[in-house]
């Protein structure tokens, strides 16, 4: 594999990846209308397309058009620079993400990953500690109290919760003994999901899916652009594309949660796996994608079911319960392990 | 192919010297403060540079630990400039001379 | 040497009594005083007296160690007494004497106000004495030593508010610091090259030292120091001017301690030391000159004096001259003979002169006096055979001890000698001069001012217990006149072994002719040419000493003037060594060297405080320029440094 | 290649620090700093340190920077205005960051013949890294999380509120004082 056919290789790879992500991200952008209407007892987006399907591409096209003000008190520079820091960190993240094992096509096997680094998780982890400045330069740069306070907010809240993410993932890389995603799925063989590691593995899975939701400012903890608290939070000086690119920024972080959810405790592609070669070779991506699909489910059932936390609730809850959980989690595991590596109390 | 280990001193070396420069020529305390995070990370470059060189891991740590002490230093640091400004309602830091509270 | 346990005792009862009354002196009455003060010494004195009859028991030098006092390496001296032939004489004439002055001073004082101070102080000047002249070793003498010098000083400035007498006291005790200042040298030589103080190991010492080492000067120089010493206390020639000015302290102090006991304490160390003496002949001439010089030259100044006291204190320190001339020509136990005979006559002089100045209501001025013989007849009979024993009258106890220095001295250098006999001349001629002035002729005083009365009993008995000592005092050297050796040579002797063949030997061969020629010999004559001259200027014409003095008015103005010493030293002396301590001392050195630095490193660190202070401005970033210049300039010398 | 990538990112890192100091308003400074370590994390990269790139993006410009623009977001700072300043600074400074930089070139220079650097010799496996800071460097760890947790207590002290600080009330005028002393602008 001479360096020019690995260039090929991982560009058509990460074409078909931002491909994917981006319908993705607009579809969940459907999903979540769609569901959240049927839990209102409403139909939802129906009209454009069959079920509404075509409904995202009518919303692109929309914000594609809108007008573009951006106001003369504005830090311009910093302004339009924040919508793309937030989109970027967003999309990098999909970068070490394995979403099946390799695949041959012809004389090429390569993994279904656009790349595979032994320091995997904590680059996620580095990419979405950066998602923090898209959304700090935001509230700033838009010059007005109300962007400026949510913009705090959401940073304060991201920063805090991040700290319990990162504790939470600790158990994983206990039982899976390495930073790459890839190492972490095949751990999981046989059904010794990191999730059925309980109580450990469980607890450490609800500590990830609260700070997850923290971190992507959704449901519970969306305080910072809530309407009815401060306008829009961060993104109310913003119009049209750059509203959107926030919008698609936010999906794509639910996106990446829900994979990395997959990936450290459903066991990512592991699933029964029959039939011919590329069927086989196939199965793995779609058992992924199902999974993926229940997590991205679970995103839009919990934002249409919780109440929102009041600010001062947000912080508490974040440092004096979850993190405790965290680090409490990560000694039990980290005592288990060193005791007996390979114990399993739910066979 | 290799690279020479004095091309990433030198770095490091410009990395200090702008962090020194920036201590002695900003007037905002912010900034000043930016600075001497400036300068250690280009020491930390250097220090990353001999482990590399000498094969010893144990330059690595040293990076983790000044980082450390950079962010307990930049933790303290920014608490007191908060404190500053709220007695003195300004940054500048020519004008933060009064030796007495 | 046998161990005496009692010897110690007589010092340190004198010392109690001293210590009584001055604590609890003031609150008790004047008799209980006066008892103390004389019961201790009295208790001393018999002691002394009953350790002298059991004296010839046991063989000759007792000695007890009382208790270790310095024990320095391979130097050791201790709290230890010792008792020959010697000190018995001087413990004999210090306790008698100092005794039958106590017993005067209780009536002379007792008006006084001080009263119990002054007996105190009386006792413990004879407690110093005591250890002075029983002492085993230099180092206890010289404590003794410098005892006697403050109780002189104490005693002589005992009027403290007169300042004349302050003064005196003052004079007194730093002439003799200078004179001890000389003594001690003497000692640490006899440390460094004997390693003790302890006469038997001194004496063993020089006695078996090479000659060569001797030669160096060693001994001459120990002995001129010593003799430095004895001046300084003895008051000769360089060191005698506190003497006269001592006469401001009562007249009893200038008995017991001018006259009998203290200046004698220079005669009795160089008598004690006579082994380094003899082996270094340079230092012995030294002693003879000083002495024959102080003599001569004392004597001078007493014929013009008018203060009857300084006449006495002038003649004390002529006699005491005559006794270091004996010493000089190594007649030590001549020397010794006349100072015991000098503590008997001077003692009632100096007494009889007291008792005098008491009838009298306290005037000294001779030229104010005059017919006094039949107000008080015990003082002028007694003061009258006083005159007559120190004028060495032929019969009384001077002409024995004077004329067998005279003798002594004939026989080893003439020209002393005639110089000798001129001072006995002048010495009569004095004396009677003062007698004449004092009770013959007609009162120079009125009658309602001055009623003179006789003295009391308690002052009367010292005096003519005294006055037969001084009378018989000299029948114990009789024998000499008709050939048998001399009775207190001869008890001396054993004391002065060393010289045995000296003088002494001869003295004996020449028994017969001795007596006739004593009678006739020029000291008598002098004697006598002395009382005739002092008859004639006083009693036939009074007026002839006023013509005498007009005619050679510069001598006399010289004589009277007392030869302006005291004048020189303080121009030569004192006034420089003011002069420098003020000019110098004190403002060049203290206040320009010591200030100066003291204050000068205040001024620097303030100063140096005050530049530096304008280098905190408050600015940080002048702060991170000097940190970064610091950096610079270190690594630049680091690297300087490693290349 | 490698000489390619290292020299893109050291000139990225050079181009952030100048940049730093040209800017007049610190947030951009800020940002040109933020640019500077994800530069510098990419020079470990291609050191082979990954794991001391992943926590250098994580806690320097993940946390500490993240800080940084929160302060100069609080105290919304503005422009850099040209006060005269210590003269001693730029007096003194400029020839001693001149001469420092020659000592630095000269010491660099003087050892210029040291062994070249080959890439990814040292794989920072966090493995290997782990069991050096836990097992060889445990006690600067323990001292680091005392050290770490006392600027935590230091920074909550210290920026909490005057109210909570326990402020004589006698001396309520002083920062009112102090303001107006300031305002004087009475330059030293």
């Amino acid at each position: 594999m001479s360096i020019t056919t690995f260039a090929i290789v991982s560009i058509i790879k990460s074409i078909a990846v931002i491909f994917v992500l981006l319908t993705a991200v607009a579809y969940s952008v459907w999903l979540e209308r769609k569901v959240s209407a049927h839990i209102q007892n409403r139909w939802g987006p129906t009209r454009v397309g069959p079920f509404g399907l075509l409904q995202p591409l009518a919303d692109g096209i929309k914000f594609i058009f809108k007008e573009d003000l951006t106001q003369p008190y504005v830090y311009k520079t910093l302004y339009i620079a924040s919508p793309i820091i937030a989109v970027v960190c967003a999309i990098t993240a999909i970068s070490v993400i394995p979403f099946g094992n390799a695949i041959t096509i012809g004389p090429i096997t390569t993994p279904l990953q656009i790349t595979d680094l032994n320091i995997g998780l904590l680059l996620v982890l580095g990419i979405t500690s950066m998602g923090v400045y898209g959304v700090a330069l935001a509230g700033w740069s838009s010059n007005s109290k109300y962007s400026l306070l949510g913009g705090l907010r959401a940073s304060a809240q991201m920063i805090s919760y991040e700290v319990s993410l990162g504790l939470s993932l600790i158990p994983v890389l206990m039982l899976a003994g390495s930073f790459s995603l890839r190492e972490i799925v095949n751990k999981q063989q046989h059904l010794h999901w990191n999730f059925f590691y309980f109580p450990l593995g469980t607890l450490a899975f609800f500590v990830y899916l609260i700070s997850a939701y923290a971190e992507t400012n959704r449901t519970p903890f969306d305080l910072p652009e809530a309407e009815s608290e401060l306008v829009a939070g961060y993104h109310t000086e913003y119009s049209a594309m750059k509203f959107a690119m926030f919008f698609m920024a936010e999906y794509a972080n639910m996106v990446t949660v829900a994979c990395l959810s997959t990936l450290l405790f459903f066991g990512g592609w592991l699933g029964p796996v029959f039939g011919p070669p590329i069927v086989q070779s196939l199965l793995p991506v779609v058992w992924f994608c199902v999974k993926v699909f229940f997590f991205m489910f679970l995103y839009v059932w919990v934002r249409w079911t919780l109440p929102r936390f009041r600010y001062d609730q947000l912080m508490a809850f974040g440092w004096k319960v979850l993190l405790p959980t965290a680090v409490a989690n990560l000694v039990a595991t980290g005592l288990i392990v060193a005791w007996k590596p390979d114990i399993w109390l739910v066979k | 192919m290799t690279i020479p280990l004095s091309a990433y001193l030198i770095l490091s070396g410009i990395l200090f010297m702008c962090g020194v420069l920036g201590f002695l020529i900003k007037r905002n305390i912010i900034t000043i403060f930016m600075s001497i995070e400036l300068m250690l990370n280009g020491v930390n470059l250097s220090f990353v540079a001999f482990a590399a060189q000498w094969h010893a891991l144990s330059g690595q740590i040293f990076v983790f630990f000044v980082m450390v002490v950079a962010a307990a230093e930049a933790a303290v640091g920014l608490a007191i400039i908060i404190a500053v400004y709220r007695t003195r309602e300004t940054l500048n830091v020519d004008q933060v001379n009064l030796l007495k509270l | 040497m046998t161990q005496n346990p009692y010897l110690w005792l007589i010092p340190v009862l004198p010392l109690a009594g001293a210590a009584i009354n001055g604590v609890f002196g003031r609150q008790s009455s004047k008799k209980a005083i006066s008892t103390i003060a004389l019961v201790f010494p009295g208790v001393a004195f018999a002691l002394a007296l009953w350790i002298a009859a059991r004296f010839s028991s046991a063989p000759a030098p007792y000695y007890f160690d009382l208790a270790h006092w310095i024990r320095a390496g391979n130097f050791q001296a201790d709290f230890s007494f010792y008792l020959d032939q010697l000190s018995l004489v001087m413990l004999l004439v210090v306790t008698g004497v100092g005794f039958l002055i106590h017993i005067y001073s209780v009536g002379y004082m007792s008006e006084d106000d001080g009263y119990y101070r002054f007996m105190s102080y009386l006792n413990l000047f004879m407690f110093f004495m005591l250890t002075l002249v029983l002492a085993k070793n230099y180092l206890l003498m010289f404590i003794g030593w410098e005892g006697v010098g403050l109780a002189s000083y104490l005693l002589i400035g005992f009027w403290f508010t007169k300042d004349s007498a302050a003064a005196a006291g003052k004079k007194a005790f730093i002439v003799n610091r200078i004179g001890d200042f000389g003594f001690l040298i003497a000692l640490f030589l006899m440390i460094q090259h004997f390693g003790s103080l302890d006469f038997t190991r001194v004496f063993a010492a020089v006695q078996h030292l090479q000659p060569e080492v001797a030669g160096t000067g060693l001994l001459t120089s120990i002995g001129m120091l010593l003799m430095v010493g004895a001046a300084g206390k003895s008051a000769q020639i360089p060191l005698y001017v506190w003497l006269p000015d001592a006469m401001e302290g009562p007249t009893p102090v200038s008995a017991l301690i001018h006259a009998a006991t203290m200046v004698t304490a220079g005669v009795y160390m160089v008598a004690r030391s006579h082994v380094i003496f003899e082996r270094a002949p340079g230092a012995l001439t030294v002693v003879a000159v000083i002495g024959t010089l102080t003599a001569l030259f004392a004597a001078t100044i007493g014929i013009a004096q008018t203060d009857i006291k300084k006449v006495l204190a002038y003649s004390t320190v002529s006699q005491l001259g005559y006794m270091f001339m004996a010493c000089g020509v190594a007649a030590f136990s001549a020397g010794i003979f006349h100072l015991m005979t000098h503590a008997f006559f001077k003692g009632l002089l100096f007494l009889a002169a007291g008792s005098v100045i008491h009838a009298m209501g306290g005037e000294q001025d001779m030229r104010k006096m005059g017919g006094l013989r039949k107000k008080i007849p015990w003082t002028f009979w007694t003061m009258f055979m006083g005159t007559l024993a120190i004028a060495g009258i032929p019969g009384f106890s001077g002409f024995f001890s004077k004329d067998e220095i005279l003798l002594a001295t004939q026989r080893a250098n003439t020209p002393l000698w005639i110089l000798g006999v001129l001072t006995a001349g002048l010495t009569s001629f004095y004396m009677f001069r003062l007698l004449f002035l004092t009770f013959f002729g007609e009162q120079r005083f009125d009658e309602h001012h001055v009623h003179v009365h006789e003295s009391p009993r308690s002052m009367v008995i010292p005096l003519v217990v005294l006055a037969i000592l001084a009378v018989g005092g000299g029948w114990m050297a009789a024998p000499l006149l008709w050939g048998k050796a001399n009775y207190f040579a001869e008890y001396l002797s054993p004391v002065f072994v060393a010289n045995q063949e000296a003088p002494a030997a001869a003295a004996e061969s020449a028994g017969g002719a001795g007596v006739l020629q004593a009678l006739l010999g020029a000291p008598v004559i002098a004697g006598l040419v002395g009382l005739f001259l002092a008859w004639w200027f006083y009693i036939r014409s009074p007026e002839a000493p006023r013509k005498l003095a007009a005619s050679l008015a510069a001598l006399y103005k010289l004589l009277s003037g007392k030869y302006f010493i005291d004048e020189l030293y303080a121009a030569v002396i004192v006034r420089p060594l003011v002069w420098i301590s003020d000019r110098i001392l004190w403002h060049v050195v203290d206040e320009g060297v010591i200030d100066g630095t003291v204050n000068g490193v205040a001024r620097v660190s303030r100063e140096s405080g005050d530049r530096l202070r304008h280098a905190s401005t408050g600015n940080i970033r002048t702060y991170a320029a000097w940190i970064l210049i610091g950096v610079v300039v270190f690594t630049s010398l680091l690297l300087w440094m490693v290349s | 290649m490698h000489l390619i990538l290292f020299l893109f990112f050291g000139a990225i890192c050079v181009a952030g620090a100048v940049n730093l100091l040209v800017q007049r308003h610190p947030i951009n400074s800020a940002l040109s700093l933020v640019v500077v370590m994800a530069s510098l994390a990419g020079e470990y990269l291609l050191l082979g340190a990954e794991f001391v790139a992943a926590i250098q993006v994580i806690v320097y410009a993940g946390a500490i920077m993240v800080l940084f623009i929160f302060t100069i977001m609080l105290l919304n700072a503005g422009e850099e205005e040209r006060s005269k300043g210590s003269r001693v600074a730029i007096l003194l400074g400029i020839p001693g960051v001149a001469i420092g930089g020659v000592l630095v070139a000269w010491t660099l220079l003087r050892h210029s013949n040291t062994a070249s650097v080959p890439m990814f010799a040292l794989p920072g496996d966090p493995r290997v890294i782990a069991r050096l800071l836990f097992r060889d460097f445990l006690l600067p760890f323990e001292v680091t999380s005392v050290l770490i947790l006392i600027a935590i207590m230091g920074a909550v002290v210290l920026a909490s509120k005057p109210e909570s600080v326990a402020r004589p009330s006698a001396a309520e005028p002083a920062p009112r004082e102090i303001r107006e002393l300031v305002a004087s602008g009475k330059e030293r």
